[in-house]
């Protein structure tokens, strides 16, 4: 067998033989054991994805070690985050994620830091419209005041200056807002399409970087 | 940033620093939480509709209330969950808790404690087992509601505190989803609210009154048209409209207010940016 | 009353939810901690996780008769072989096993969920009583049809058919307007949940005083040029 | 959302047939017919019949935006979002965004651009990492490679703080986000902005487009990102794939057009689609 074999074409085949089978046992009737089988397959994957999230953690491991030992700018935070990482593992061996001490570091270190930065989507979104909404083309011009209907139309003072806003608000929602992203899922659904066809086939070569 | 001199004020209302608009935002969104700033709001028909559902619930009878907040979704929730609460030991209706959510009884029992201390000296005459009981969490999502609600003493026989069922006096005549006057649904981004309506609603015709975050308000609206759900509370907003139609102004008539001046900042924002934009325009064109 | 650990954390959250906060001011120490912090509680909470499904989901079924599951847990284990270059290229066989198990799941589903179901969806009925409705529900196919056809890609239209992926466009402007403006109000309603916690009454004061600290901090940090403004 | 609106396909019964489950066979009928048209036109292309592209005006940006950050001497940064590969709903936009990661880590490696690569998803990090290193590798610049930072396994949501601040930190010069967003979209592209950067954005998950949409130079919307790979492709072959895509479009829009015509004259076929 020669290297290009086993290297870059079984892998290929290994990808097409899992995909036809999860996809054929979804529609045609199959014993109930077959059928448990596509099923396992995606735990598999799972449980894949979980060794490479092993495998990711100790190259963050070996990032950070590599700046603490040449002493790189700022090498003093790799020691905070090594600390956090230990900790955060050392809580998970001794009393599961469902330990005490490992749910007091998710519920007063992880918690407090995403919440946060997820709301800080507010304060970017506010600086993005100030930035970008202009009413330069008629284009921005469409989405800048449907925007600005939909202010309004959760906006108590909005309300009340322009009571008609509430129902205005309802039927972007339900019409125009729906036809768009109705028409654009459709589209989405035929690119996945599209994209996994040429995956399973082996026609999309970079996704095994072969 | 020097070049100041030449720079008209068109030009700066279109280039304020990012960190200006950001400090007016947080201004805008915290300041109403601390100062009371009581603003106008218009009570929709939505809310109108919920409220007096629960002013029509008879006294002693019972309802079953479902309970999913978590620490994202309390905020919104929170305040209508314990306005909820006074209402029904106002009315002395007696209510059933039950959660699908590991992490949400405790929401509940805070919500009862603040109610109860609302209510001051009626609180006071509350009892654990007369006035509610806490079933705590149910596991297994539709299949544990489904069956929870065919029978509740097969499911379960001992309360939160690991009390009797048959102990509790709230729960003598009930064991079914058809024993309840109505259910109450306290929904997180969860989306359990189609479990209810297909299971309890759905079987029983026991009518529901729901509550939910404000981003998900819109996928409800339609059963409340098809009449699957006889009330619906969107977010924070919809709390403080409660809290308008039961005259008493609290923190989410306070979060209401802290959003309507947020909408005040961005329109500020978009409007200034504009005349700026338009401003130059014209110059150019010159 | 609230027990020490809980009150310790508590505190801990306030201080790292003001110093998350001061990461709109730019990149600085102060944000980095709090960065840094959470990078390690991330990383280590999904790295734990992952462990516990390795044992859940892996492990577990074989201990319990399924052995053919320990074919997932050798595939796993060749994701490790990347460590050296020489057997690196072992990893693309698990890698394989991912994607087509993705994609067979994700192409079965989303020729219902996101293609027939859409459909079904936007055929419509225009002869009910309600005359709004009939024109509302015109209105949705037509805005419909023509968004689909914008991204047409083969083909380009030409004369007057140009205004059929021209209103498509529109629409989908209209609809990104929509959930800008609508989405605005959760991410304020996330910040108000956040101040929400800081103003609890157990921890006000302490909030106070960590605000002050850490503008403290930055103030002296801009000041002497040790921090740089952009 | 939609999945509140309707009942899942399998509960509709219309009779049984052996061989395929029920309530399937119109999903398998379009999944098949699609498919077909995608392999019909792959074989016209072999034979050199290629469809017709509509110009795509991001596809020209990519050599823009990486030759500019050569130029100012800062980063380019590709930012894959957070569609995990476990999760098969997620994962196909992330594989969308592999070939625009290989075609960027090959310009990077050509105008000597600095690449950095972020990302919290595991799977996905094995997959970049031997796509940009191969990249470097076939360039001839295997030593600007470096194999602890041009591509990071940052795991959760500490990489998103993580790239907020280190884009920040690095002024970066060029940033390409795409892949399946959902809170991040805003985040990564508005500090982007203020960074400096020239930004390249797309996502498949409707309701975050609006946000690269706005705060990007250059949008890719819903399926153009699926689009991409074809596009960016040296072999002309991918390109039947949209082709056979646009087939799938025209079928949806005449049963759409031709089910509310038939509605109109008393045929209900929604029932039929869920057979």
């Amino acid at each position: 067998m020669s290297e290009n074999v086993y290297k870059n074409q079984l892998p290929f085949a290994v990808l097409f033989i899992v995909g036809v089978f999860v996809i054929l046992t979804y529609f045609f009737q199959v014993p109930p054991e077959i059928s448990a089988m596509a099923g396992d397959l995606t735990t598999f994957g799972a449980v894949i994805a979980s060794f490479g999230i092993l495998l990711g953690t100790l190259a963050l491991v070996r990032y950070h070690v590599v700046l603490m030992y040449r002493k790189k700018k700022n090498w003093q935070f790799s020691i905070l985050t090594m600390i956090v990482l230990a900790a955060t593992l050392l809580t998970g061996l001794i009393g599961s994620s469902r330990g005490k001490d490992f749910l007091w570091i998710y519920n007063y270190l992880n918690i407090p830091i995403n919440a946060t930065l997820y709301s800080t989507t507010a304060f970017f979104i506010t600086s993005a419209a100030y930035r970008t909404f202009k009413l330069r083309t008629f284009d921005s011009a469409i989405m800048m005041t449907v925007a600005v209907l939909m202010i309004l139309s959760w906006m108590t003072l909005g309300n009340l200056a322009f009571p008609a806003t509430i129902e205005i608000g309802d039927w972007i929602l339900k019409i125009p807002n729906s036809a768009g992203f109705r028409g654009m899922t459709i589209g989405v659904a035929l690119g996945l399409l599209g994209i996994g066809t040429r995956a399973i086939l082996g026609r999309y070569r970079e996704v095994l970087t072969a | 940033m020097r070049m100041s001199e030449k720079k008209t004020l068109m030009d700066l209302i279109g280039d304020i620093d990012r960190r200006v608009v950001f400090g007016f935002l947080f201004l805008a969104l915290v300041g109403p939480l601390i100062i009371s700033i009581p603003l106008p709001l218009p009570v929709t028909g939505f809310v109108k509709q919920y409220h007096e559902f629960l002013e029509s619930i008879p006294a002693g009878a019972v309802v079953g209330f479902d309970v999913e907040l978590t620490g994202a979704t309390d905020p919104q929730l929170g305040p209508d969950l314990t306005l909820v609460f006074i209402q029904l030991f106002r009315r002395d209706v007696k209510s059933v808790i039950w959660c699908m959510t590991a992490e949400s009884p405790v929401f509940a029992t805070n919500a009862i404690n603040n109610a109860l201390k609302t209510l001051g000296e009626k609180g006071a005459t509350k009892k654990y087992g007369v006035d509610w009981v806490e079933l705590g969490y149910i596991a297994g999502t539709e299949t544990g509601l489904t069956a929870l609600m065919t029978g509740i003493r097969q499911v379960i026989s001992k309360d939160m505190y690991g009390k009797a069922l048959d102990d509790l006096p709230a729960m003598k005549n009930v064991n079914t989803g058809k024993d309840f006057y109505a259910v109450i649904w306290h929904s997180g981004s969860a989306g359990s609210v189609p479990y209810g309506i297909r299971q309890i609603n759905g079987r029983f015709g026991t009518p529901m009154l729901v509550a939910v975050t404000s981003n998900e308000f819109p996928l409800y609206v339609t059963y409340l048209a098809a009449g699957q759900i006889r009330g619906l509370i969107g977010g924070a907003r919809g709390a403080a409209e409660h809290e308008t139609l039961m005259k008493t102004a609290g923190l989410a008539t306070a979060q209401t207010s802290a959003l309507a001046l947020g909408g005040v900042v961005i329109l500020a924002m978009l409007l200034l940016g504009n005349i700026s934009y338009l401003d130059k325009r014209r110059r150019q064109r010159k | 009353m609230i027990d020490p650990l809980t009150f310790a954390g508590m505190l801990i959250a306030a201080a790292l939810t003001l110093m998350t906060y001061s990461m709109l001011l730019g990149d600085q120490p102060v944000a980095q901690t709090a960065e840094n912090i959470l990078v390690g509680a991330t990383t280590g909470y999904e790295a734990w996780l992952a462990i516990e499904f390795i044992q859940r989901a892996g492990w577990a079924p074989v201990a319990t008769g399924k052995t053919y599951f320990v074919i997932s847990l050798i595939l796993g284990f060749m994701m490790f072989f990347r460590l050296h270059r020489s057997t690196a290229w072992l990893y693309k066989y698990p890698t394989a096993v991912v994607l087509g198990a993705g994609f067979g799941v994700a192409m079965r589903a989303a020729i219902f969920s996101q293609f027939l179901d859409q459909i079904r969806g936007t055929i419509l009925p225009l002869t009910t009583p309600d005359a709004m409705t009939n024109i509302n529900n015109l209105l949705m196919i037509i805005l419909t049809v023509t968004a689909t056809v914008y991204f047409i890609f083969s083909h380009e239209f030409k004369g007057p058919l140009t205004g059929i992926p021209r209103l498509g466009r529109y629409t989908l402007l209209a609809a990104f307007g929509a959930a800008f403006g609508s989405t605005i109000q959760f991410r304020y309603e996330l910040v108000v949940g956040r101040g929400l916690f800081l103003l609890r009454p157990e921890i006000v004061s302490y909030s106070v005083f960590f605000l002050i600290l850490i503008l403290a901090a930055l103030a002296i940090g801009y000041k002497t040029k040790k921090i740089t403004w952009y | 959302m939609q999945s509140v609106k309707y009942a899942s396909p399998s509960k509709y019964q219309f009779g049984r047939l052996g061989l395929i489950v029920s309530g399937r066979i119109v999903g398998l009928l379009s999944l098949v017919l699609i498919i077909a048209m995608m392999l019909w036109y792959m074989e016209k292309g072999k034979r050199g019949k290629l469809p017709r592209l509509r110009k795509l005006a991001v596809i020209d940006a990519f050599p823009e935006v990486v030759g500019r950050a050569t130029e100012m001497g800062r980063p380019v940064y590709y930012l894959l979002g957070e569609g995990r590969m476990d999760r098969p709903m997620d994962m196909p936009a992330t594989v969308a965004s592999f070939a625009p990661l290989q075609y960027v880590a090959e310009l990077c490696a050509k105008y000597d651009a600095k690449l950095h690569v972020p990302t919290e998803l595991a799977v996905a990090y094995d997959i970049s990492y031997e796509l940009v290193r191969s990249a470097y590798l076939k360039a001839g610049k295997i030593d600007k490679f470096d194999p602890t930072y041009t591509v990071l396994y940052v795991g959760g949501y500490g990489q998103t703080y993580y790239v907020l601040n280190s884009m920040w930190r690095e002024r970066v010069a060029g940033t390409f986000i795409i892949g399946s967003l959902y809170h991040q979209a805003i985040l990564f592209a508005e500090v982007g902005a203020r960074a400096g950067a020239l930004q390249i954005g797309g996502t498949d998950t409707t309701h975050n487009i609006p946000f690269l949409v706005s705060a990007c130079d250059y949008g890719i919307i819903g399926e153009e990102i699926y689009a991409l790979s074809a596009y960016l492709s040296k072999d002309p072959i991918p390109t039947g794939q949209l082709a056979g895509q646009d087939i799938g479009k025209i079928l949806a829009v005449i049963l759409i057009l031709g089910g509310t015509l038939l509605l109109l004259a008393g045929f209900d076929i929604r029932r039929l689609l869920t057979m």
